[in-house]
């Protein structure tokens, strides 16, 4: 049976519509959830999707991590059970949330940047990128406004150590990202954070690349092998 | 050195999206008795030497030109 | 601050020769006049507020309504036109049970007194026309002039306006997929930002502006009203920006993308559980425009208690809150038995939603005199007025024309007398300053600040020539939208400057490799009064419609903005023309690029 | 009604790209001896009533949870 994977709607999400498509085309059945019931539907996964949840006024996903579907999803990740993947503002809710560390700040270059970015593979490990290899190369497009990854020292080498880095900016981060991070996991593999947008680029008509595919097309690679501590270690 | 702190609020008859979507999270996070919030900036100054008046009539028309926009905000400064 | 008297139906009628600040609302003597002739006595002060408003050049276009019904005496015959000119915008027939719907929209004015705001509320307001015709928003576009990239003001203004079209149409998640940027000294006190919008909806979910059936509840759902922009409508957009209107600037709108957001959201789901009759926008002239056009194209009688208009500030009186040009705000047409879910799906959005009135009778005799619109605040009677006279009934213009008396002189001042190149160096150098002209040059650092993916269905957008969107999420069919415009060609000849923007568009459609299905423009224009100004709109629109007859391609809508001058100067008179196309197949689009894939391809010049 | 204003600024070792931005125009608009600019958030809290100690630990933690984020933001408080 195709795994069931459920796309959050916030108020103000905006690429909920595209994440349910590249899930789709991966050969998914994506589910749709609303952000204001504390209800995963059984779903196997989920993803947080981009756009401006409550406006982005205050911090971006500072109001959507106390959403009631929060409260059901954020124990279920932080066990290592439940892949989740959060992009663009779905990594600041995660970071919000502190399923992930640091936070996601202004660009740089204090614009909004929409781009198609070459991304670097640094991490296999993890249940949204087990298809990739480490060192490739993949272009999807960026677009954000506070999209610089920051976080002090300690937590950033301790990232390093762990191999939790999951994409750099290939070249260098074009909003200002410490050490060029693009995308983190968290210590199980199964929570990524991803500052671009994968999901933009799972068709070669409206995308920049098909390259985007391979999160959701891993996702099920992994939820096909087991449990997500298998896949961790054997990545 | 000395600083001069600037804060820039909305002119209260202006929209506030911002405070009011913080208001709406206070109710839902069961904060009570909150009645309105408005968010607004706070630049902190540096000048090099003493806050003198030629120096603080230079961060006011800093103030005016760059850090606030007299269509829809107002602001205020203080030596601290 | 001391409570205002009410001025009130009854002591309208009681006080005759009440001296009333008509001129200061921008009427003349005659129009003042009109409008008593219409009530048989003096207006209240709320109706004054709504006449001024509705007989606003904005509102009422009467200066240039003589002119655009040639779009329509001249449109082809054309079967796709599913609703034309005159709704809040056209409806075109693209196939499958699919229609987009699409207008461009000028936000010229507040623009310049406030850049991000008054850009911001551009995108707002053109995407609540397109929602407000029952369709789903799915892209933007932004053509946009602006005094030269040296000028101090140019500093000001553009950065503003990019961060407001990027700020607000980011954050509805509406992709930008093209538009314009052109430089010019004539827009240095007057930059142009005209914002455009399509949306997709199917044939039988078409809304219109209209409220039938009494009984039926007026409800108005989305932002709380403010002072923003009130006295804008006739003073802002309408009147020459001078250091008198800066000085009594009314409040600036400020716009709320999120708030729109849930608003888009909200209203798509009220449309598909059929749970509106008819469905208006709250654009310039608020709840004057929303309750006088809902009426006449209704009943004619409606009945609103204005005091319970939800307030932002509640020392708003009903005259302002009749101005009141606050965003993000729409009023619907309910009926009764289906109000208690309506009120639940605003409730599910966030949507703060109150029914103010309702839908009535109107006698025969009434009807006659262009139906009933009645208001009260706190049970006091301030409005009884015929609707239909406010929105339907304003004074039409035929203004003087004049060839301007240096149109001779300026024709012939060709380019023949500029020094051609001597050699291959100079011939460089030449063309590398038209190179780095802002205006040629890469715009890239204005249309990576857009969002140009969102929705997943962008097929073509920057770099391209024109935008492109599949429609569907399961098809491959799409539309094609391209806007063009140039002030200096229209200067020199606004006949064939007009149809050469036309023509430029609709091959920018074409070459993608969809048919030019139908045309959106906005006329950028100076001062209607002056009668050069007015012979450069009657020879424009005379080319757009006689262009569009040759084409065989129907004008669908579009918007005038008049007095765009600094002073006295006018700037370059400037319609810009945006064209939509319909392709079947959206796989066989072209790029402007050439394929990767190509060598030894041949090139022709046609 | 009271006022509780609550200061947020970046932690000094976290990037300020907006400040560093009006240093750098300082400098282009001729503002001489502007050393350093950092700008930050002000909200104007109004809660009902009055702030005693409990309020005022209310609104402590409403910026604790919801208006600073302290990974990267520091805060202050004061009744106004
Ligand atoms: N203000 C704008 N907003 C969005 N896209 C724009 C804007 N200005 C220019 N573009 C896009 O940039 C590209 C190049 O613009 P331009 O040089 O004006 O094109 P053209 O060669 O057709 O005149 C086009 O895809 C156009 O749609």
């Amino acid at each position: 049976m195709a795994a069931r994977v459920g796309v959050v709607t916030f108020p103000g999400s905006l690429d909920d519509r595209d994440a349910a498509r590249a899930l789709r085309i991966a050969g998914a059945i994506p589910v749709s959830l609303w952000h204001g019931d504390a209800d995963l539907q059984g779903v196997d996964a989920v993803v947080l999707p981009g756009g401006f949840s409550y406006g982005d006024y205050l911090r971006c996903g500072a109001i959507a991590r106390f959403a009631p579907i929060m409260s059901e999803i954020v124990p279920a990740a932080r066990s290592g059970r439940l892949p989740v993947l959060g992009i663009c503002n779905g990594f600041q809710i995660l970071c919000e949330s502190h399923l992930l560390p640091g936070a996601l700040t202004r660009n740089s270059s204090r614009h909004f940047i929409c781009r198609d970015q070459l991304l670097r593979v640094e991490s296999t490990a993890t249940a949204w990128t087990g298809g990739y290899h480490v060192g490739q190369e993949i272009l999807i497009p960026l677009k954000s406004g506070e999209g610089s990854y920051v976080a002090d020292p300690a937590t950033l080498d301790r990232l390093e150590a762990e191999g939790r880095v999951v994409m750099r900016y290939a070249d260098s981060a074009p909003n200002g990202a410490q050490r060029d991070i693009a995308g983190i996991t968290n210590e199980h593999g199964n929570v990524v954070g991803l500052m671009p947008h994968p999901e933009h680029a799972v068709e070669a008509l409206t995308g920049p690349s098909v390259d985007g595919l391979g999160f959701f097309t891993s996702l099920l690679a992994h939820l096909a092998e087991g449990p997500v501590g298998a896949t961790a270690t054997a990545g | 050195m000395a600083r001069v702190v600037v804060d820039v609020m909305l002119k209260p008859e202006i929209l506030d999206p911002q405070g009011q979507a913080i208001v709406g999270a206070c109710g839902r996070l069961g904060f009570e008795g909150i009645a309105q919030v408005r968010q607004g900036k706070r630049f902190e100054v540096q000048v090099d030497g003493e806050v003198d008046d030629a120096k603080l009539a230079d961060v006011r028309r800093l103030a005016e030109t760059l850090l606030a926009n007299p269509v829809i905000e107002d602001f205020e400064l203080r030596v601290e | 601050m001391p409570e205002a008297a009410l001025d009130t139906v009854a002591k309208a009628a009681g006080s005759p020769e009440a001296a009333q600040p008509y001129a200061e609302l921008g009427m003349k003597d005659d129009e003042y006049a009109r409008v008593r002739e219409i009530l048989g006595r003096r207006p209240t002060s709320a109706e004054l507020a709504i006449y001024s408003v509705m007989w606003s050049e904005h509102c009422s276009y009467k200066s240039s309504k003589v002119h655009l019904r040639q779009f329509a005496e001249k449109a082809p015959r054309n079967d796709a036109l599913l609703v034309g000119m005159g709704e809040n915008a056209g409806v075109v027939d693209v196939g499958d049970g699919y229609a987009v719907t699409f207008k461009i929209e000028s936000h010229n004015h507040p623009s310049y007194v406030e850049p991000h705001q008054g850009a911001a509320t551009g995108v707002g307001g053109i995407v609540r026309d397109i929602l407000t015709m029952g369709a789903r928003p799915v892209a933007v576009m932004d053509a946009l002039r602006f005094g030269p990239l040296d000028a101090p003001d140019t500093r000001r203004v553009l950065p503003g306006v990019v961060s407001g079209i990027s700020f607000y149409g980011n954050c509805l998640g509406l992709p930008n997929i093209g538009g314009e940027l052109g430089f010019d000294p004539g827009y240095v006190g007057n930059p142009l930002v005209n914002a455009l919008c399509v949306g997709v909806l199917r044939h039988e979910d078409i809304k219109l502006a209209q409220a039938p059936g009494p009984g039926n509840k007026v409800v108005l759902f989305g932002a709380t009203t403010g002072p923003d922009g009130i006295g804008g409508a006739s003073v802002l957009a309408s009147a020459t920006f001078d250091e008198e209107s800066h000085a009594k600037r009314p409040s600036v709108q400020v716009g709320d993308p999120f708030l729109e957001k849930l608003l888009i959201e909200c209203s798509l789901e009220l449309f598909a559980a059929d749970l509106v009759v008819g469905i208006q926008d709250l654009g310039a002239a608020g709840v004057s425009c929303a309750t006088t056009e809902l009426a006449a194209g209704g009943t004619g009688g409606m009945r609103i208690e204005l005091d319970r208009v939800p307030l932002r500030d509640s020392r708003l009186t009903p005259e302002e809150i009749l101005m009141s040009e606050s965003q993000e705000r729409m009023m619907a047409i309910v009926s009764p038995d289906k109000l208690a879910a309506f009120m639940d799906v605003c409730a599910k959005w966030d949507v703060v939603a109150t029914v103010i009135g309702e839908v009535t009778d109107v006698t025969p005799e009434e009807a006659e005199r262009g139906g009933r619109l009645v208001m009260t605040w706190h049970g006091e009677t301030v409005v009884d007025m015929p609707p239909r006279t406010a929105s339907d009934e304003g004074p039409v213009y035929e203004r003087p024309i004049a060839r301007p008396s240096d149109q001779d002189a300026l024709q012939a001042d060709t380019p023949d007398r500029l020094p051609r190149p001597a050699d291959d160096a100079e011939l460089r150098t030449q063309l590398l300053q038209v190179l780095a002209a802002p205006g040629i040059a890469d715009p890239s650092w204005v249309t990576s600040q857009y969002d140009r993916y969102v929705l997943g269905n962008t097929v073509l957008a920057t770099p391209d020539d024109g935008g492109m969107i599949r429609i569907t999420d399961h098809g491959d069919r799409g539309v094609a939208l391209a806007t063009d415009g140039n002030g200096r060609y229209t200067r020199l000849d606004p006949y064939a400057g007009t149809q050469l923007a036309l023509a430029e568009a609709y091959r920018n459609v074409a070459a993608s490799g969809a048919r030019p299905h139908a045309v959106t423009n906005c006329l950028n224009f100076g001062s209607p009064e002056d009668p050069g100004v007015m012979w450069q709109f009657a020879e424009a629109t005379r080319g757009l419609a006689d262009g569009c007859h040759e084409l065989g391609t129907p004008v669908t809508g579009g918007n005038v903005s008049f007095y765009n001058q600094t002073g006295a100067t006018a700037i370059n008179p400037t319609p810009v023309i945006g064209v939509l196309g319909v392709i079947g197949d959206v796989r066989d689009r072209l790029t402007s690029a050439f394929p990767a894939e190509t060598t030894d391809a041949r090139l022709y010049l046609l």
